[in-house]
């Protein structure tokens, strides 16, 4: 089990690094969704189910959305 | 440029060791340290408290299905610490989303009519029907989330996102979708304030700010934990409001 | 070893998130950047906060008709409050920053934060 | 008596019906903003005396004092709320005269930055204290878009320094409660001598990255000149005369009455007297006159926590009279400085010339503040900056006194420059209309001179103040009582 976890925390690093260094913005901001994502099943495993739910709704489904909805409003700018 | 980056990265560095340094101190005798990954201490908190539902009560043996008239009578413990022992950090917290989405919406506010810009194509059949179907299961979700919010994983926060993404869906099926914006500010209003005022009520009876009036009743059945699911349902609807009219004002701004 | 990963993958891992997010928020030139940056911050932290309140072993903080009573070992419930309410408000800021965002590419038409004025540094 | 904790509650309730008195009647908000700021204050009068001399305990939710979340109201915390209720009394009687073009949403802002800082200082949770600094520092970024112009890039600034903050306060909070095992301050403050001091400087430095934010502590600060140049003037006086106020207030909570460690007073001196020198030399350089009053602001809290952290109760008592000094005269300021910035239709120093007999209100207005800040006899800046002469030069800290005058003549140097040009230069261009302000540069006035002939007024509230802080046994045994 502990290898998982440290499995999960290290995908987690790597997508929060990715969606630093990605040069499309849309991709960064589906690999900050994922980040979350990832954290959700850690507070999962962690015990914490209500923080879990609320990570993936909030974090890794709403978040995203707005970024999503940003990124449109402000089209032009993403191929510069 | 390549400059700042490497400066930015030393300083990054030299903040992550010091932070570390609180994880590998080795204490000496009767001091406090951070709990061990995996040993937090919970006899030493005040979760012992919240767990045995013992603030005011001398220490008890909690049942599920049993237990009667306790001092809060949520079988979800996050739940009661949020709605019940720390309400008025939940109250804030909600008050930050309400301050959020008014602040975006004077941020995003004309007087002028603006020509609406779409941000996405017009949907297909499938998922206008789909989503048709979906629609009213998914605010059914969200309710039963967050009225379920004492007994299960899940409450007014998770139960409000699910409702706002309900609305986010028929956004993106409908592309001339608009929110009847009078209607939302009515559940927000009315949300807010039965808050505030259930928390007033009891100092109105208790003499103290969101003291729980109402019968705990038994611990895991329905209608039980007093004003616990009310705060939820309140809470609940508030956040679903907040939350929709965000999504709302930034797709049309 | 395997302790040792325990014991460093949340603590070590959720700081390192945070720090990677800050990295993100100093050096990023593009205003969408420097959001993703926070919200990575906002995610370490709240790793951070509820891995403070495990338990091992420990169940999760709910009575249900299995774990009936509150005899047993449980994980602590008030960190993750405490997260709940710290996601909230971490989404609450976002929407607004992002907010923010839209009127200032509506009056610069670009998100380089070296083309604004009053934002260059 | 009337529970406290209405101070927090009322303006929630009015904040979430603000929609439904837009509704009704397009002025109403401003005026029910007004009746509720003065009801708060009311209330404060009502339970001044209970809490200076008996310090109260307010259960929230009707749990134990020490295991939920406590409000404790002993005389510092009635000073400060005090002090920002007052002010926001005035700048509701301000707001009076303007027009916000969306007041429902203005209004739900403004009252909720007086009840996130009067939270800020009631408080007996560390946690709740951080829900209170988020809900006065969102409602601040709201508000700073209300001029719109150059503000969004200011506001984007304030956002980001102030999310990051938010986080360090987090992590500082987790520390604290994963190794102390609960969040009640009283608790915290007990435990704290058994803290480890290497982890005990972790965490209070973690703190003051988050709460130096508010307190607009060098390097935390970046966001204060531009928010404070391009917010509207009710906002920018909000946030120099309590938020920053509150800023402070927490930060001496935490560094005195929660962890009393002598070696953190250094770090705080040191980061205070960069932020006095930094913030008077570039004062002294704005063209811009609502810079110029942010950065002078920026400048007396790095004074304020200079002398704070000199650690005797003559010093804390200064400075807590040069902290309510301050949010008085800076809200006078930016009062008068806005009236006249509309008045010349510029911000630049330069195109104000001559405005003192256009503007005569306003002008005095601008010179009672400036006469204040630099401590003229009989103006309340007088009296609280002998009182800082006198506690370092007690203290033996010479150099405190040294660059407190050093700080005394750059503040003539630019003030008197303003007060030069507004006076005795001719005006040649046009002068706008503006709004009245008659009432609120009274009000303030009248504090000044009160406060400046009569300290005694004052005096007493201080001194206990300052003995609530430096003595942190009796904060413990009040809130934890009967354990």
């Amino acid at each position: 089990m502990t290898l998982l976890y440290s499995v999960l925390i290290l995908i987690m690093l790597i997508s929060g690094i990715a969606a630093l260094v990605f040069d499309k913005l849309l991709n960064s901001i589906i690999a900050a969704g994922f980040v979350s994502l990832m954290a959700s099943a850690l507070f999962y495993f962690l015990k914490a189910p209500d923080v879990a739910m609320t990570e993936a709704a909030i974090g890794a489904g709403l978040t995203t959305a707005i970024f999503v909805i940003t990124l449109r409003k402000t089209e032009g700018s993403e191929s510069e | 440029m390549r400059f700042r980056n490497i400066l930015a990265l030393v300083l990054v560095v030299i903040l992550g060791f010091f932070i570390l340094q609180a994880f590998n101190i080795s204490p000496e005798e009767g001091q406090l340290v951070i709990d061990e990954f995996g040993e937090a201490e919970i006899e030493n908190r005040t979760a012992k408290l919240y767990i045995n539902k013992s603030v005011n009560s001398s220490n008890q043996k909690v049942v599920y299905a049993e237990s009667k008239n306790l001092e809060s009578g949520s079988a979800n413990m996050v739940t009661s610490v949020i709605a019940n022992y720390r309400s008025l950090d939940t109250l804030g917290e909600v008050t930050v989303l309400f301050l959020a989405a008014t602040g975006l919406g004077a941020v995003l506010y004309s007087n002028k009519k603006k020509e609406r810009n779409f941000i996405v194509d017009e949907g297909s059949l499938i998922l206008k029907t789909g989503i048709k179907i979906l629609f009213p299961l998914l605010i059914l979700a969200g309710a039963y989330i967050f009225i379920h919010g004492h007994l299960t994983p899940g409450g007014g926060f998770q139960g409000g996102a699910v409702i706002a993404t309900a609305f986010l869906l028929k956004f993106l099926a409908d592309r001339e979708y608009e929110l009847a914006e009078h209607k939302l500010k009515i559940v927000e209003v009315i949300a807010g304030i039965s808050f505030v005022g259930l928390g007033l009520y009891g100092l109105y009876t208790d003499g103290s700010f969101l003291s729980n009036f109402l019968e705990t009743g038994t611990i895991g059945t329905l209608f039980s934990a007093g004003i616990i699911p009310l705060i939820y349902v309140s809470i609940g609807l508030k956040v679903g409001a907040e939350l929709t009219s965000i999504i709302s004002n930034l797709i049309e701004a | 070893m395997i302790s040792f990963l325990e014991e460093w993958s949340f603590f070590g891992g959720s700081i390192l998130l945070i720090l990677i997010g800050l990295y993100g928020v100093i050096t990023k030139r593009n205003l969408i950047k420097i959001l993703i940056g926070l919200s990575l911050m906002d995610t370490g932290v709240n790793v951070l906060l509820v891995s403070l309140g495990y338990v091992e072993n420990g169940n999760a903080p709910i009575l249900t008709s299995i774990i009936k009573n509150n005899s047993g070992a449980f994980v602590d419930p008030i960190p993750q409050a405490l997260v709940l309410t710290a996601i909230v408000i971490g989404v609450a800021i976002l929407a607004l920053g992002l907010a923010v965002t839209i009127k200032i590419y509506e009056k610069y038409g670009t998100l380089d934060i070296s083309k604004i004025r009053g934002l260059k540094w | 008596m009337v529970n406290p904790v209405l101070i927090i509650a009322l303006p929630l309730l009015i904040a979430f019906l603000m929609p439904l008195f837009n509704y009704i009647h397009k002025k109403l908000p401003a005026v029910v903003a007004l009746l509720t700021a003065a009801f708060n204050v009311w209330i404060i009068t009502v339970n001044f005396n209970e809490a200076l001399f008996n310090p109260m305990v307010i259960e929230i939710g009707n749990w134990q004092a020490p295991f939920a979340i406590n409000l404790y109201i002993g005389p510092l915390a009635i000073l400060a709320v005090a002090v920002i209720n007052v002010i926001a009394l005035v700048l509701a009687i301000y707001n009076l005269e303007h027009d916000y073009e969306i007041n429902d949403k203005f209004y739900s802002l403004f009252l909720m930055i007086i009840a996130g800082t009067s939270g800020m200082v009631m408080t007996g949770d560390l946690f709740n204290l951080f829900v209170f600094i988020e809900i006065s520092s969102v409602a601040a970024y709201g508000l700073t878009v209300f001029s719109r112009g150059d503000s969004y890039e200011a506001a984007f600034k304030y956002i980001i320094i102030g999310a990051i903050g938010s986080v360090f306060l987090l992590m500082a909070i987790g520390f604290t409660y994963a190794s102390v095992g609960s969040l009640n301050m009283a608790q915290i403050a007990n435990a704290a001598e058994n803290l480890n001091p290497q982890l005990m400087r972790i965490i209070t430095l973690l703190f003051m990255v988050g709460i130096g934010i508010e307190a607009e502590l060098f390097p935390l600060n970046l966001w204060v000149p531009d928010v404070y140049s391009e917010a509207p003037t009710s906002v920018t006086s909000i946030l120099s005369g309590a938020v920053s106020a509150a800023g402070i207030y927490s930060l001496g909570r935490i560094f005195f009455t929660l962890f009393a460690d002598p070696a953190l007073y250094t770090y705080l001196m040191v980061i205070g007297i960069i932020t006095l020198v930094i913030g008077e030399l570039v004062a002294y350089n704005q063209e811009n006159i609502k810079r110029m009053l942010a950065y002078s602001s920026i400048a007396q809290m790095g004074l304020i926590v200079t002398i704070i952290s000199i650690n005797t109760s003559q010093a804390v008592s200064a400075g807590l009279f040069q902290l309510v000094n301050h949010s008085i005269l800076k809200v006078l300021l930016f009062i008068s400085a806005g009236v006249l910035v509309s008045a010349a239709g510029s911000k630049k120093i330069k195109d104000l010339s001559g405005l003192g007999s256009k503007k005569p209100i306003a002008s005095l207005g601008f010179a009672v503040g400036a006469m204040g800040i630099l401590g003229v006899p009989f103006f309340n800046g007088f009296v609280s900056k002998l009182m800082l002469i006198n506690s370092s030069l007690n203290a033996e800290k010479i150099i405190i006194t040294a660059l407190i005058l050093f700080a005394t003549i750059v503040e003539i140097g630019y003030y008197l420059k303003v007060i030069q040009k507004i006076y005795f230069e001719k005006r040649e261009t046009k002068v706008f209309k503006t709004a009245n302000v008659f009432i609120p540069v009274l009000v303030l006035t009248v504090f000044v001179f009160a406060l400046g002939i009569y300290p005694e007024l004052i005096t007493t509230t201080l001194d206990k103040a300052a003995n609530e802080l430096l003595n942190s046994t009796e904060y413990i045994t009040t809130v934890l009582g009967g354990m």
